[in-house]
């Protein structure tokens, strides 16, 4: 059934956004005008500048309300997301004593010039992160984290020297996508050197989406929020699917 | 422990004064009545609803009794006489009255034995109805706590109920303690409350007893749901502040806008009018248990918040005088504060600490009204987004009652749902990292902010002594207030105001007066 | 010259803009892809939400960063503004003295719904507003400060019986476009009873531009931050010239 | 006035550890050197620029000597050789090694009385340049008033130098007093300093001496222009820590950031390497009159702000000790400390008012580098904005030296024009809203905020005494430091130390020391 969203200000589809940005124009009538029409320009209707700041060097700063005239239909829209419902750490621990009956081996890194570790760590270093214990609290994981700014190669000859059976990689630096060359460097270097059906390879990052793992080759992908409770039985569920 | 010293003389002085120009007023009251006092006992005699032409039920009887020259005996034993007569209920004889078939004024007068009871049963059945809300408001508190302190209130003003309701409840979840539904623009100024749920208001929603029972009913629904105890306010000063006060006690409204001079000086209404209105709608509130707040921010609108501080505190001397003369108990007056200091100045927190201090410490009991700022609001959102941090920091700090969240967007239109969200996540977060600051910190010995604090009580003490010298109708005749003048018998709604009738009767005012110990 | 300009982030014409707005969507994955691609229908690339705050009832809050392809051409841009130079209220006294010789005559008020009066105030009053005083303090003006919600009839009644130079309105707000309309509504009046060309017609308001005002068949407008100064200088060099 | 009653049994107890820590590494500082501080004394003789495959002469020269064996003597001795026998200057002699014309070290050593003349000529004159700088900021502050205090700091980031002048401009128009230009990413782990001005940074701009260069005129026109002195800023730590302090020192850069153990905790180089060089380092800077800025907010972006609070106490007491070696005086170090408590922690404000206090009153003397809210900074540039506005108050209320601008969009991207102005204003209201705040209030008796101060105090020095036990490596190996473990020989840069020659000379470090009455 198609369910066409608009913005909404205080009346339903009244289309109205907060807008703010810089332009090298002056802060005065004329400059105004220049972001007005901007506004308009981009489908906005009711352009209403309600602040002008001057920013020196050329620079103005507009703040503005206006209604978009755009919207979209939601029942359109397909995202993926990662599936696998979510168990505490016992929880994760038993199905996997009784559903894989082994411990599972995963390998962890923060990789290239990347050195922000905050996150990685807070999946799998013991203590975890806002009350959850991470990976390698598990009974049913040997967790490796080997850390910051790990090359590609590093990480997959680990991968290969102790069999994991998971791949972590954080990627928390976007500038100029750089995660994204990153990211994809690392699963064709995989492929090429056949391990890429041998374990999984999960990423994450704060402008990460399991989307966006998927479109980049990865089995999943977690976000801004994501807990080691969520990583560790998506791995529990998929890899106990994968052998049976 | 953040305390003032204040001169307890000077405290003494100013409450002397005021107690002195609103004692003035006893002969105002006892003697006189108006249009919507009366119609006030329609409706608390269970007389509602309007014409076709949409004219309250109220208004028609009112009207007709002061066409007959018969209004100053008081509506309610014109009413009882007419159900004697004719064997009606008080509904049925407004019907009447409103279709052209009853000529209530030309009925002959029954003897005062048979009429009575007919009212005492009435009055009875809806005090009982009222303390009823009144309970049952004590027992959801009881219930699920007590409001937080300051409590988080939020205003809806999208002049649809509807989607003021979508808009509160959405608050709720998100915090909020007390909704306020704003009301349409300056229906203080309708001599008449309009009937009926309402969706198209102006810069709000009107205040009508249908729109008071759904938003309720939506807040109760809600309050269950989270298992705290939502409150709702609304609008009672202006021309019909008794009939409002009056709805939103058999609505359990929880608090009302009711300040005993803003009709007056903001809104240019009779100043007789206003405050003979004001003493009848603030014995409801106080029999119902709802606590008033004032309407002080509006003297910072258009005065300096520094210069002119004084007429503030003067403002809640006067206003707590006269609830106490309506039997208001301190806990229930919710005296108005404002947050309106120019953000260029330099130690504004400073300032506005001492202000907000000496409000609380004069009125140690109210739940004080504490308003964001307004005047300093411009179209920079982020700004105006710090501006509101400060001004909850120090809600916080100083331990108001009730905090009325800015809103960033406060110089640009009323509340959008995410303005309101962001509002209340900055008070949130505000109120959470503050929270115990105040057992932290004292003031240093000759501080600023104490000296400051002492300055303005001292100002407002000596205009109160001013004021109580010349009287406060002459005080306002000559601008004294909020720099405007308002002549006696200028302004709205004078032709509303009649004096008694030595057989004047209205059950209410009895009964309640005997009840609050009045 | 065209120059053509685009918002700025940190580099020139990167065209970055920030977005806040409500949907009617779920704070999950699927509600902020939904405020992805709406932000993309906007016309504008690299969509990044930056964060989706739950709003209750079935909506949540989107803050966004986008680069908009709309760009604006300054060059084109013409607006109105008001070309008279400024001068303190000696100098305007001065002026009057000198080039018109005689008192004007202003009435002023906030019209119809509206009560706002600190907006007129500020510039009628003697006391004025940010240390300039109002017309009212001027030796050359003759001021008479209405106030607040006067029916447009009395203003014009009052301009008739005091022969005035100059009228001025005040609209502050601006609710469903309520300005407009009781600006329209007051000119129109003028207009029918041959008022319109005997005096300036000035109206002001925190939403009132010069351009708009004289699309509305005004003769000059006055926004936010306008002074007396402003107003008054306005005024006795328009006069001036009228007379010349 | 707002001040804490600290215990100081354990403050003396804190700085006794301290410089038992810190006086192990005499003999480090006395009988080792490493190639980054022999390149700094080739570029202090004057040597600079770059082969065309962009390696600096100074590592050409050194690579050079280091291949020969002959390094240990010191670089200056084998310049003033080939010098004295080829008459050339030392930038000659430097672009012969690079062209393969000259092998430096095959030349025989010539008399100590032939080559101490020209060191000492050589010497004379770029110190005399460096006190000329020194002067010459003096004068500045002189003529223009001092530096405000929080001085506002913002960073410039975009990679490309030019855009950087304009940014920085802009904000020194708004009122920054410092200009940062941040490091392109993880510089601090290349041997080298490259060459040039640089238009291609990666999260920031290469810190090379012609960037330098450009950013101080950009400023130098700026500060004519307001009449207020801007101040120029960037970082030293890591395998160049003396190279740029002695190339911020030429170009008169007024601060610069030099922690003596980021580099090996959170850069993973060399203890001993790291050491080494920011004894030498910090003598350059202490000798150009620069203020050091120190690093402990990186503890925090790992650690609990509250949990761990002690370790920046004790990171700040061994920066002050290592820094009283190099012969830097207190007021001119800028020991670090940040604001990052979680917002959702009950009374925030208070732990973060006690942390800062306690920092400003250990070091009363020290211009206090105060960090802003960055982990918990979010998406939701509203709410960031606002915890910004909360380490605003701060740093005001507490007086600290240098306030880093948070900025609106720290969760997502370097700053954009906007964003930094918007951070400027948030500043400039709270410092002007709470500008004498701290004059009103003080402590109450017993107060949670004095409490927690002497808690953290009191684990801080039981922290130091117990490194004092064991020795600063070994803590450094078990990973009782930011909970990373870095072993005395592991990390990057350990081959570029080694023991000098009982011949060893350096010109610079002799003629520093004396200047510096160490
Ligand atoms: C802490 C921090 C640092 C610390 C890092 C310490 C460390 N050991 O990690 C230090 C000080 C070293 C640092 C340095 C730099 N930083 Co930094 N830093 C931050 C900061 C403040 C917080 C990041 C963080 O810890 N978040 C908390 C964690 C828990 O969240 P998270 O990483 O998103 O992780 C969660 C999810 O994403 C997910 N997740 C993450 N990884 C993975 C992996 C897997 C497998 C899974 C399943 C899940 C998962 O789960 C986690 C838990 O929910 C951010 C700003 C901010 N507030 O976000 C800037 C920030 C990330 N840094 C930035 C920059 C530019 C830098 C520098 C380049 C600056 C410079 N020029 O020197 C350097 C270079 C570092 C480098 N080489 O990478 C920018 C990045 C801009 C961009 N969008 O590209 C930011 C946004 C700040 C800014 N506005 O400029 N930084
Ligand atoms: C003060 C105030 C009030 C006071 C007014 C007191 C008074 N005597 O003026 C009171 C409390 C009474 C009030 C009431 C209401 N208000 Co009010 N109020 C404001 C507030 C806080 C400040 C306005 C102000 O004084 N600005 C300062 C002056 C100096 O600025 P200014 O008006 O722009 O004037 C300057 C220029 O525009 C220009 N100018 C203005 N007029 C003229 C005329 C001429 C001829 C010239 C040359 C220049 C000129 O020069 C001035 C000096 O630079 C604004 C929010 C805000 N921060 O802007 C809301 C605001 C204007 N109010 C608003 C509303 C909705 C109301 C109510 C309808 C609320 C209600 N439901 O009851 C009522 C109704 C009043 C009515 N009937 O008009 C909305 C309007 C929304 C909109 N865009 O339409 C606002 C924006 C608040 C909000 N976010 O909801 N309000
Ligand atoms: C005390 C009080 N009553 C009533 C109102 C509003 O009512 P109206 O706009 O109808 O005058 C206000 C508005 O600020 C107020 O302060
Ligand atoms: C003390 C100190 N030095 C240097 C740096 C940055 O240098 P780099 O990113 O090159 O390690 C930082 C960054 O936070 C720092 O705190």
């Amino acid at each position: 059934m198609t369910n066409i969203v608009k913005p909404y200000g205080d009346t339903l589809n009244d289309g109205k956004v907060q807008l703010s940005f810089a332009l090298p124009v002056t802060p005065d009538a004329h400059g105004k005008e220049a972001a007005r029409i901007l506004i308009l320009s981009m489908g906005f209707d009711e352009a209403e500048i309600t602040c002008v700041r001057d920013l020196g060097e050329g620079f103005s700063h507009f703040i503005a309300y206006a209604a978009t005239s755009a919207s979209v239909d939601t029942s359109k829209i397909k995202v993926k997301v990662v599936e696998t419902p979510v168990m505490d750490m016992e929880a994760t621990d038993h199905y996997v004593a009784e559903h894989i009956g082994r411990t599972i081996t995963v390998v962890g890194a923060c990789i290239e010039s990347d050195a922000h570790t905050v996150g990685i760590d807070a999946i799998m270093n013991m203590k975890g992160y806002n009350h959850r214990y991470g990976l390698e609290r598990y009974q049913c994981f040997n967790a490796i984290n080997m850390g910051a700014q790990v090359p590609s190669e590093e990480l997959l000859a680990k991968a290969r020297e102790v069999k994991a059976d998971v791949v972590l990689v954080s990627q928390v630096v976007t500038q100029k996508n750089i995660h994204i060359q990153n990211l994809t460097r690392l699963i064709e270097l995989a492929e090429a050197e056949g391990l890429r059906h041998k374990m999984l390879f999960v990423c994450g990052g704060p402008r990460i989406s399991h989307e966006l793992a998927i479109e980049l080759g990865y089995d999943a992908g977690f976000g801004t929020g994501s807990y080691s409770t969520d990583v560790a039985s998506y791995i529990a569920i998929t890899l106990s699917k994968k052998q049976a | 422990m953040l305390r003032l010293e204040l001169d307890s003389g000077l405290v003494t002085r100013a409450r002397t004064a005021a107690k002195k120009i609103t004692g003035e007023f006893d002969q105002l009251f006892d003697s006189y009545s108006s249009v919507t006092i009366e119609r006030t006992v329609l409706r608390l005699l269970g007389i509602d609803g309007a014409t076709e032409d949409e004219k309250p039920l109220p208004n028609v009887v009112v009207d007709a009794l002061q066409k007959a020259g018969a209004l100053n005996k008081g509506a309610a034993i014109w009413i009882a006489n007419a159900m004697h007569h004719k064997s009606l209920s008080a509904q049925q004889v407004a019907e009447q009255i409103a279709s052209g078939d009853l000529d209530i004024s030309a009925l002959p007068m029954a003897a005062a034995k048979d009429l009575y009871p007919i009212l005492d049963e009435l009055s009875d059945k809806m005090l009982k109805h009222i303390a009823g809300q009144k309970a049952a408001r004590e027992e959801f508190f009881r219930q699920y706590g007590p409001r937080r302190k300051p409590a988080i209130y939020v205003i809806v003003a999208t002049g649809n109920i509807y989607e003021d309701v979508t808009q509160a409840k959405a608050a709720a979840r998100e915090g909020a303690d007390i909704i306020a539904v704003i009301r349409s623009t300056a229906q203080s100024l309708l001599d008449y409350v309009p009937y009926g749920a309402t969706t198209v208001g102006f810069g709000g929603t009107y205040a009508t007893q249908e729109n008071f029972r759904i938003m309720r009913k939506a807040l109760d629904e809600v309050s269950a749901e989270l298992g705290r105890y939502i409150s709702l306010t609304n609008y009672a000063s202006g021309l019909c502040m008794p009939e409002i006060a009056a709805m939103g006690a058999i609505e359990r409204l929880d608090l009302m806008l009711n300040d005993a001079m803003y009709g007056i000086l903001f809104r240019d209404i009779n100043p007789k009018r206003t405050l003979l209105d004001q003493y009848f709608a603030r014995m409801i509130n106080a029999y119902a248990g709802i606590e008033i707040q004032t309407g002080e921010d509006n003297y910072l609108t258009t005065s300096d918040a520094v210069e002119k501080a004084y007429t503030v505190t003067a403002s809640q001397l006067l206003n707590e005088s006269f609830a106490l003369i309506s039997g208001v108990k301190p806990e229930k007056m919710g005296l108005g504060h404002a947050h309106e200091i120019d953000p260029e100045y330099e130690n504004s927190f400073s300032y506005e600490l001492a202000h907000a201090m000496l409000t609380r410490e004069l009125f140690p009991e109210a739940p004080i009204k504490y308003m964001p700022p307004t005047k300093f609001a411009s179209g920079n959102i982020f700004k105006t987004h710090l501006m509101d941090a400060m001004f909850n920091f120090i809600g916080q700090l100083t331990g108001q009652g009730v905090q009325l969240l800015g809103m960033m967007t406060e110089a640009i239109h009323t509340p959008h749902l995410v303005d309101r969200s962001l509002a209340i996540e900055n008070a949130q977060y505000l109120f959470t990292a503050v929270k115990d600051l105040s057992q932290n910190i004292q003031l240093s010995p000759d501080s600023f902010i104490n000296q400051r604090a002492n300055l303005v009580l001292r100002q407002a003490t000596e205009f109160l002594e001013r004021v109580a010298e010349e009287g406060l109708f002459r005080a306002m005749a000559t601008g004294e207030f909020a720099e405007i003048k308002r002549p006696e018998d200028g302004g709205k709604g004078l032709s509303g105001v009649f004096e008694r009738d030595p057989e004047y009767f209205n059950p209410f005012m009895d009964k309640m007066k005997k009840e609050l110990g009045l």
